[in-house]
């Protein structure tokens, strides 16, 4: 791809926390987001997949400039992005925007939606004449499937499907280039939940935003994304098409997610079951930060961090994977694994 | 088990387009056209919602409220005409005539009159003290808020401080130290309570800009004036307004509690405190001139307290 | 021992917190003082008239103008054992006892320190360095005080006196014993439990709380028939009222006169008091606005209705006095003076002639410090306002803000005047005279009146004094007005019925065996 | 946990400063007591004696540091009444005080916590209504009515209890009714609403699940949860009941604390006004950090503060 | 065929929203058999949880009626006592969000040490070596010392180990999982599912899992009840009904689910959106939103009937003969037919 719109070169992002233990506690650094690289091209989306406290969110709140890196740094069409909420950031917010997993709590549930449709516009267009501004909300509602007569109603009378529309809506007032998506759709029930896909893709398809969709459904994911990152404890653990990932997973925990995911079309499928806990960014491993939870995990995986090998658009992070040709090829699913 | 039917017909399939035929049963009685059914009378239900205490308190703090606007133009008398040889008459029912209906104080002042006046004072004293801590509460709230770091701790720290403080102490001291006016005496009851009320309106600022939909309005771009004034502010009205529902009681209360101490609002000038306070030596001798203005007292910061409960239940869905 | 134990619940003990005459300046310490401490010459404090006797003195004489010889009672005891001699009273007036010793000035301005002061504190016998201008204020022409032989002394002064023997028998000359004091730790060791010659002896005393009084046997009037005499301080009327009523206190003080009714409608309960060694006041400032012109003030003396507050406010059971003077005054009283009459037409014809043009009046007001204040300042003022005066209705928290002049609008304010003995130098002249408190403030002064001062105050001819004294009250209270009477002062008691006990018009509460008993007891 | 109690410790250091720089603005905004201590009648000399005396003839800024070094050593200063040490005098007074104010408190909290989870479990039902609005009008009737009031009913009319004084504990039975009423009112609606907030809880669901009785349910987990939040308000409560001592104590002639302030801000006795002023300061500041320490104690999850898999 | 373990009749539950009564569940017929997995499926709000709160009279301020017959005996017509015999004795609940659903300030083990007392009067030593058993058994490492720990100092999925253990306490005949694995992680809900299946193998006893995740449901379940608006619209064995759902509703469901294979294309989403509880039409609840909506599906609810050919499926569509039979004949599987159209 050529056209970089959004690029991440080693972003980091640590927070200092205290560890549990009394009156010992003692200060620890939890690295939310540890050493990320991706691109996004324009018009692209990149689907950001991982479980809970990962990184992802983080990731996000890093791209749009919510939080300063701690190293590293994330630029937008050639700049880096400002991270300190003045003029420019706010000026900035006109060409990215970001979509919440709650659209509820992200509405201002005291005002119409068409004003908060509109807002975009009184924020970043005073000199917009106020007719003009009520047609381009009434047209935003359009697109996303709202009913005209729909423009007085508040947050609470509407659908949550209804309510993630008005967000988009809002989110695409100004024409963003970016768009980030925290899991835009977990809050939906399933059947909602295609309706809203739907829109993002046709929406997509007019407009051609790149985005940024972060879920931790795979299957959303592989609905919405041209390209998957799958992140493990504020790394990126592998990187590729989304049937490449989905249907070949290289690294371990990506072939356990993948097995773990549930879809009613494939029954009787062997699951792999990972033991132990979920990660703990506070306590990260040594070597692989997945060794101890890895089926296949040998010796090196315990001492040695394996880096991010890239190969011809895919990419994984795991000493099993990398076979000394230098292609990558899937990690055995190992002996010890467990196969429900 | 399931409502065990006919099946298809038999195993074959009927015409594509026939009408679905009868093997529908009528409804079952038990299930309602609808899930919504007004079991309920309209008068239970109205009550239920709207509780008849509710309603008198509503129809109290009506009734108040029109006393403290159109009141002295109702009054029988000036609040402040004497009349010497009247002094102490008994109200109509303890064997006083109608001319007084509430009898007459110790220097032969119409009680009634002076009730109105009180009411006047009282209420404005205690709704405007009551804006002033909200509007301290919630500036210093949201500066605390945006600002964050240091400047919140700082402002935490006098919330502290005040919080620590009871407030009855320091308008004590200030009051007999500093002297005593009409206005410094709103202003000083306006520092009543703004400590809760900053404490609330960071607390859901901070929770709005956090997850919620300030958060969604800053990443459009807003101005920090934008998202406190358009959006937070109307949003946590309705809590607020709770809470200064519980301030204006208190406020009364304080106003007569410091009337009792000689350090309320000031003669010739009257209030509910000041005349329960000046009407205390009278409670055996001529009780109706505490009595009267503490029934209101009672009555008012009841009403109040007992909407505001009921404002908080309903503003509050977790609670239904 | 079956005499009695007796609790009276008063609204303050002393607002000093010192059981010193000297320092506390109030009316309510009288009342337990007398208890306490006996000064040489007294008075007959039941009568009416309050008659001069002797206490402490048997007998005392004019030497000549400069000295007044007193012989000493035999057998008096103090409360700590020793027999009253010379001795006691010269110390009872030395500069050691006021704290006018060098070395007590310098420790004076050593322990000066901010809230820190040490003057009073333990180490040294110091006593604060207001006892000493107090003393100066209330003997200000006492040279010194000296030992003829053991039972009888000498008061000497610098100048003519002709108040001498009056000062000698006001609050303030109590005398007390020079081992007493000697004894004591400190000033305020012995403020705190002081040793006098009177019929009850200190045994406990907390400021703002309580005093605990117990018999003094050996006093020299005959056995106290109280075992234990108890003040407590119960600063609500309607407490001590109930307090009465229910039975645990005796006597309750401070009883505002509507409250009389209440107490007296039960059984076995009733009220004494009437009018005291007290005036109350509207002081008038004359240098603002529209109170620079006589005439408005006038107006306002004509303005109030004296006797309709007496009547209304004091259910008649105090009165109207002629002018600031009292009937004990003997000689010196002016026969024939009044207040100004009632008379709201003639007031409002004096505010014409004045041109009053509606400006506002302050009048200041404190919160009851005296008993109906309040009440009484809303009559007044709306007296006032019915001759057309545009009255500022002011309540004040202290005296600080009452007499503050800084913003310029002081005009009337409340006052009152005591005569400690029965002289017009004792009110006329300690309070509006040169030194007095309402020039000392700056609200009123007048030339003529001030050489009249002089004259009453130093002139040893009754003749001359009583001529200047009328003049006085002429200028003050009507050609150019400084202050105008309102009403005496009342004081009134509840108490339980079957005690036979008399008030008194000084404000002393006398619990000596003449004046008090129970009936159907002994 | 450590680092939680110091930082804890050090707001309440500065709460407790700016506390004492409060007391000492009030104070000294119009700083002459002399008039009120000598009262009206006395020369103009000894006015100025006792202001030279007292230092007040200082300017403004020596004295704040004069007395923010005095506090520093523990001086407080002298009662200017009496001359005695300003602390020794308030604390003559805090015995009766707290004579009042415990047992008020613990009124407050057995009568408080009752009414409102019994309360809180009619939720809706007359019972609830009732105690609600009686609590309702417990906290609205102002204290010195309710305590003249009741001192005319049980010492007056009944004659069962003493109208005023100290002494026995029989004089301490009204007052401590008079105050505890207020407390006890705001305790029941706290209670009831924290007890309904836990009654919500999903693990009140989990323990009827279990098959615990309903009794055993809102005794084992239930009231634990909500007497949690209810801590917060202790701290509040003691506040409130020294104001409340303010009044109850000058209306049943009771010799604390309360009386003290009333008499010292009448006679203006700065130093004693502000020793109490610090006092209260300081056993407010004292009285929250404790309550927020025992906060950490009974509610396990604030023992621990840890950022880490917060979710 | 032995009586089911549990059998739901009728049963309907109304909620007081103060004006008036909402019916929130419109008589519900489901039934548990010894030994099997229930999957109950629907979306959010449809009842799928307080029909087995209700049951098991855990539903405060509602009014039930019907009947729920457990082994039997009519639960809703239970003494309290008896009542509470039966929960968590034989019928054991887990619950979503296990964080919140244990009392935070109570250690775990005392949580668990509570259960054994009620059903199986274990105090002391044996409680706790009994819940440490347990603990071990649901895959919990170290079970001695988390039994001293609390519940937020252990993760989600231990907190839910630690609820399975509790619910295990009383050896119950039926488990009912409402939505056990909603809030974890996919590594972590694949570990609870398997030890739930799991332990079903070894115990035999009957689970009703709830979820609105329909993999889930597929996953596990023996049997499916498809929920809709407080009723029950289609119950079919669950293979069956994967693989040829009958009720529209049912078959708009499983073509609104992306998948993880097959070629990517766009989703066929059901439109519209669930009627609100207060606001159900007169008819069929799905109406609306149902592209094979006739008149009569407007006019009153229809109820589950068996398929023609199918015993074992019940569905509750007024137009299912004609659906079901035109499916048969023109399509395999909805879900295809759907998307090509796409
Ligand atoms: N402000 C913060 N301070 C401390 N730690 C934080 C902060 N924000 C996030 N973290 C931690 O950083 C880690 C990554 O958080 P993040 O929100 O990015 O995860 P996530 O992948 O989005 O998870 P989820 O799927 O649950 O949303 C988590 O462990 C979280 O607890
Ligand atoms: N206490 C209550 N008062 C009023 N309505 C209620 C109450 N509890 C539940 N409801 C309503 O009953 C309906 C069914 O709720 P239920 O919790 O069973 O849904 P669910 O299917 O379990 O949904 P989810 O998947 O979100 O858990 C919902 O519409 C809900 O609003
Ligand atoms: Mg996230
Ligand atoms: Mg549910």
């Amino acid at each position: 791809m050529s056209d970089v719109l959004l690029s991440a070169r080693a972003l980091a992002r640590h927070y200092p926390v205290r560890l549990p233990g009394g009156l010992l506690g003692r200060p620890a650094t939890l690295k939310a987001v540890d050493g990320v690289d991706f691109d996004l091209a324009r018009g692209e989306v990149l689907g950001l997949v991982g479980e809970s406290g990962c990184g992802k969110s983080t990731t996000a709140k890093l791209v749009l400039g919510h939080v300063p890196p701690s190293s590293g740094e994330v630029r937008f069409d050639g700049a880096p992005v400002p991270t300190d909420r003045r003029a420019d950031w706010r000026r900035l917010r006109r060409r990215m925007q970001m979509i919440y997993q709650d659209p509820l709590g992200a509405l201002d549930r005291r005002l119409p939606i068409v004003a908060q449709i509109g807002e975009p516009f009184d924020i970043h267009c005073p000199d917009m004449p106020r007719p003009e501004r009520r047609e381009r909300a009434a047209a935003l509602m359009a697109s996303v499937g709202l009913r005209p007569d729909q423009a007085g109603s508040y947050p609470h009378e509407l659908s949550g499907g209804q309510r993630q529309r008005v967000v988009i809506a809002r989110a695409l007032a100004l024409d963003p280039e970016l768009l980030v998506c925290d899991e835009p759709v977990s809050a939906l029930d399933v059947s909602i939940q295609a309706q809203v896909l739907n829109l993002m893709s046709d929406l997509r398809d007019r407009t051609g935003f790149a985005a940024l969709f972060i879920s931790h459904d795979l299957k959303v994911v592989r609905q919405m994304a041209d390209r998957v990152v799958v992140m493990y404890l504020g790394r990126i653990v592998e990187e590729g098409l989304p049937d490449q990932v989905f249907h070949a997973p290289l690294h371990p925990y990506t072939q356990a997610l993948v097995s773990a995911a549930p879809t009613p079309h494939r029954r009787a499928r062997n699951r792999i079951v990972l033991p132990g806990d979920p990660p703990n960014p506070v306590d990260v491993p040594s070597g692989c930060p997945f060794h101890p939870r890895c089926p296949a995990a040998v010796a090196r995986c315990r001492s040695e961090v394996p880096s991010l090998v890239r190969d011809a658009g895919r990419a994984v992070a795991c000493h099993l994977a990398q076979s000394a040709g230098g292609d990558l090829s899937p990690a055995p699913r190992a002996l010890k694994a467990k196969v429900a | 088990m399931a409502g065990s039917i006919r099946a298809c017909a038999s195993a074959r399939c009927p015409p594509r387009n026939k009408e679905p035929d009868m093997t529908i049963t009528t409804p079952d009685p038990r299930q309602g056209s609808a899930s919504v059914f007004t079991a309920k009378s309209r008068a239970r239900a109205f009550f239920q919602k709207y509780p008849i205490l509710i309603l008198l308190s509503i129809f109290w703090i009506v009734l108040m409220l029109a006393v403290a606007g159109l009141g002295h133009l109702v009054a029988p008398r000036d609040f402040m005409a004497m009349n010497l040889s009247e002094r102490l008459s008994e109200p109509v029912g303890m064997g006083g005539t109608w001319a007084y209906p509430l009898g007459t104080d110790e220097l032969g002042r119409d009680v009634v009159s002076r009730l109105i006046a009180s009411i006047r004072i009282s209420l404005t004293i205690a709704f405007l003290a009551t804006l002033v801590s909200a509007t301290i509460g919630v500036a210093l709230g949201f500066l605390a808020a945006f600002l964050r770091g240091r400047a919140e701790q700082t402002i935490l720290m006098v919330i502290d401080a005040q919080a620590a403080m009871p407030f009855m102490i320091i308008a004590l001291a200030v009051l007999a130290f500093l002297g005593n006016s009409l206005t410094l005496f709103t202003i000083l009851l306006g520092f009543y309570g703004w400590e809760r009320i900053a404490r609330i309106a960071r607390g859901l600022a901070i929770a709005a800009q956090d997850q919620g939909y300030a958060a969604a309005v800053r990443d459009l771009g807003a101005s920090p004036s934008r998202i406190y004034g358009l959006h937070i502010l109307p949003n946590i009205a309705s809590t607020l307004l709770v809470s200064m529902t519980l301030n204006f009681p208190e406020v009364i209360l304080l106003e007569s509690g410091l009337s009792f101490l000689g350090l309320g609002v000031q003669p010739p000038e009257t209030s509910l405190g000041a005349m329960v306070g000046y009407g205390r030596d009278y409670i055996q001798s001529a009780p109706w001139i505490m009595l009267a203005p503490a029934a209101v007292i009672v009555v008012t910061t009841l009403c109040v307290s007992l909407l505001g409960d009921w404002l908080r239940d309903l503003f509050d869905p977790t609670l239904r | 021992d079956d005499r009695p134990e007796i609790t009276v619940a008063v609204q303050d003990i002393v607002t000093s917190g010192a059981l010193d005459v000297m320092r506390e300046r109030s009316n309510v310490g009288a009342r337990v003082f007398f208890s306490i401490f006996e000064s040489l010459i007294d008075f007959e404090r039941q009568e009416l008239d309050l008659p001069q006797k002797p206490m402490l003195a048997t007998e005392w004489r004019q030497v000549d103008d400069l000295t007044v010889e007193l012989t000493l009672r035999e057998g008096v005891v103090f409360h700590n054992g020793d027999t009253l001699d010379a001795d006691d009273v010269v110390f009872t007036f030395s500069p050691e006892r006021f704290g006018m010793l060098p070395e007590q000035m310098a420790a004076q301005e050593d322990g000066k320190q901010l809230f820190t002061s040490n003057v009073s504190g333990v180490q040294g016998k110091v006593p604060p360095p207001e006892v000493a201008a107090i003393y100066k204020r209330s003997w200000p022409l006492l040279e010194r005080v000296e030992k003829v032989d053991d039972m009888t002394v000498r008061f000497v002064t610098t100048q003519p006196d002709p108040t001498l023997i009056g000062r000698i028998s006001r609050y303030g000359s109590e005398i007390y014993s020079q081992q007493g004091y000697a004894a004591a730790e400190s000033w305020l060791a012995h403020a705190q439990k002081p040793i006098g010659t009177g019929p009850y002896k200190v045994v406990r005393f907390e400021d703002d709380t309580i005093l605990e009084l117990e018999a003094h046997d050996e006093y020299w009037g005959g056995t106290p028939p109280i075992k234990k005499l108890t003040f407590l301080v119960v600063p609500e009327v309607a407490s001590r009222v109930n307090g009465l009523l229910s039975g645990e206190y005796d006597f309750i003080t401070d009883v505002p006169p509507d409250q009389i009714d209440l107490i007296e409608r039960e059984a076995g309960f009733h009220v004494v008091g009437g009018p005291i060694t007290n005036h109350r006041l509207m002081v008038f400032d004359k240098n603002n606005g529209a109170m620079q012109d006589p005439l408005v003030r006038r107006a306002i003396t004509h303005a109030i209705p004296r006797e309709a507050i007496v009547d209304a406010l004091w259910g008649g059971r105090t009165r109207v006095p002629a002018g600031l003077q009292w009937e004990y005054y003997g000689d010196m009283f002016i026969d024939g003076w009044e207040v100004p009459e009632y008379n709201p037409e003639l007031a409002k014809d004096l505010l014409a002639e004045a041109g009053y043009d509606g400006e506002p009046i302050q009048m200041r007001v404190l919160n009851n410090y005296y008993t109906n204040q309040v009440s009484t300042a809303q009559i007044s003022a709306e007296s006032l306002r019915q001759i057309g005066l545009n009255i500022d209705f002011q309540m004040k928290e202290n005296w600080q803000q009452i007499t503050d002049p800084s913003d310029g609008k002081r005009a009337i304010r409340d006052w009152s005047n005591s005569a400690p003995f029965p002289d017009p130098v004792a009110s006329i002249v300690n309070q509006h005279c040169q030194n007095g408190g309402q020039q000392q403030t700056g609200e009123w002064t007048n030339e003529e009146f001030n050489e009249n001062c002089l004259i009453l105050e130093r002139s040893m001819d009754q003749d001359a004094r009583k001529a200047a004294f009328a003049r006085m009250l002429e200028i003050i209270e009507r050609e150019d007005p400084g202050y105008t009477v309102l009403h005496q002062n009342a004081i009134f008691y509840g108490k339980r019925q079957d005690i036979e006990w008399e008030w008194s018009g000084l404000q002393s509460m006398d619990f000596r065996t003449e004046n008090f008993r129970i009936k159907g007891m002994q | 946990m450590l680092l939680y109690t110091l930082s804890r410790l050090a707001r309440a250091l500065v709460t407790v400063v700016l506390i004492v720089t409060l007391a000492f603005i009030i104070l000294r905004m119009t700083g002459d007591p002399s008039i009120i201590i000598l009262g009206p009648d006395a020369p103009e000399q000894a006015y100025e004696a006792f202001r030279r005396n007292w230092g007040l003839d200082q300017p403004l800024i020596v004295q704040y540091f004069k007395y923010f070094g005095a506090i520093a050593e523990g001086d407080l200063g002298r009662s200017m009444r009496d001359g005695r040490p300003a602390l020794d005098v308030v604390m003559d007074r805090v015995p009766m005080t707290l004579a009042l104010t415990l047992p008020a408190l613990v009124f407050n909290l057995i009568l408080g916590l009752g009414a409102g989870v019994f309360a809180a479990l009619n939720r809706n039902t007359w019972i609830d209504r009732a105690i609600m609005t009686v609590s309702v009008v417990g906290f609205t009737v102002p204290s010195f009515v309710m305590g003249l009031v009741l001192a005319m009913v049980f010492a007056v009319q009944l004659k069962w209890l003493p109208s005023g004084g100290s002494g026995s504990w029989a004089h301490a039975i009204l007052p401590v009714i008079s105050m505890g009423m207020i407390g006890a009112a705001v305790i029941a609606r706290f209670t009831r609403s924290a007890m309904l907030e836990v009654l919500g809880q999903p693990y009140i669901r989990t323990a009827s699940a279990k098959g615990l009785s309903w009794g055993a349910v809102v005794l084992r987990h239930a009231l634990p949860n909500a007497a949690i939040p209810v801590l917060t308000i202790i701290g509040f409560m003691v506040g409130s009941l020294v104001a409340g001592a303010v009044v109850i104590e000058s209306i049943f002639s009771w010799p604390g604390l309360g009386r003290l302030l009333v008499g010292a801000v009448a006679n203006r006795d700065l130093a004693v006004v502000q020793t109490i002023l610090i006092l209260i300061g300081f056993t407010m500041v004292f009285a929250n950090l404790m309550v927020d320490l025992a906060y950490g104690w009974v509610d396990p999850r604030l023992r621990i503060r840890t950022l880490s898999t917060a979710k | 065929m032995t009586t089911p373990l549990m059998q739901l009749r009728g049963l309907t539950v109304d909620f007081d929203t103060g004006p008036r009564f909402v019916r929130a569940l419109h008589g519900i017929d489901m039934e548990i058999r010894r030994g099997e997995t229930l999957g109950v499926v629907g979306e959010s709000g449809c009842g799928k949880s307080i029909t087995w709160l209700a049951a098991l009279g855990l539903l405060g301020g509602a009014r039930v009626s019907g009947q729920v017959l457990f082994d039997g005996d009519d639960l809703l017509g239970m003494g309290p006592r008896a009542l509470s015999k039966v929960r968590g004795g034989r019928v054991a609940l887990i619950f979503q969000d296990p964080a919140s659903a244990l009392n935070p300030v109570q250690r775990v083990g005392r949580q668990i040490g509570e259960a054994l007392a009620l059903h199986r009067g274990l105090r002391g030593d044996a409680a706790r070596t009994e819940a440490r058993r347990l603990l071990d058994r649901v895959g919990m490492s170290n079970a001695a010392q988390r039994l001293n720990e609390y519940p937020h100092e252990l993760s989600g999925g231990m907190n839910q180990r630690v609820m399975i253990a509790m619910a295990l306490a009383g050896e119950p005949d039926l488990l009912i999982a409402d939505e056990p694995t909603t809030a974890l992680d996919a590594t972590i809900q694949a570990q609870i599912l398997d030890l739930l299946g799991n332990l079903q193998r070894e115990t035999g006893m009957a689970l009703a899992l709830i979820s609105h995740d329909l993999g889930v449901i597929a996953d596990m379940a023996d049997r499916v009840a498809v929920m809709y608006a407080g009723r029950v619209i289609e119950e079919a064995p669950a293979a069956d009904l994967f693989a040829t759902p009958g009720h529209p509703y049912t078959r708009g469901l499983l073509a609104a689910l992306p998948d993880l294979d097959g070629p990517r294309a766009r989703l066929a989403a059901i439109p519209g959106s669930v009627p609100a509880p207060n606001g159900l039409p007169p008819g069929c609840a799905f109406a609306r939103r149902c592209a094979h909506v006739d008149g009569v599906c407007e006019t009153a609810p229809p109820t589950l009937r068996v398929l023609p050919d199918a015993p074992a499926r019940h569905v509750a569509c007024a137009r299912m003969d004609a659906l079901w039979c035109g499916q048969n004949s023109v399509a395999a599987a909805p879900q295809t037919r759907e998307r090509a159209n796409a």
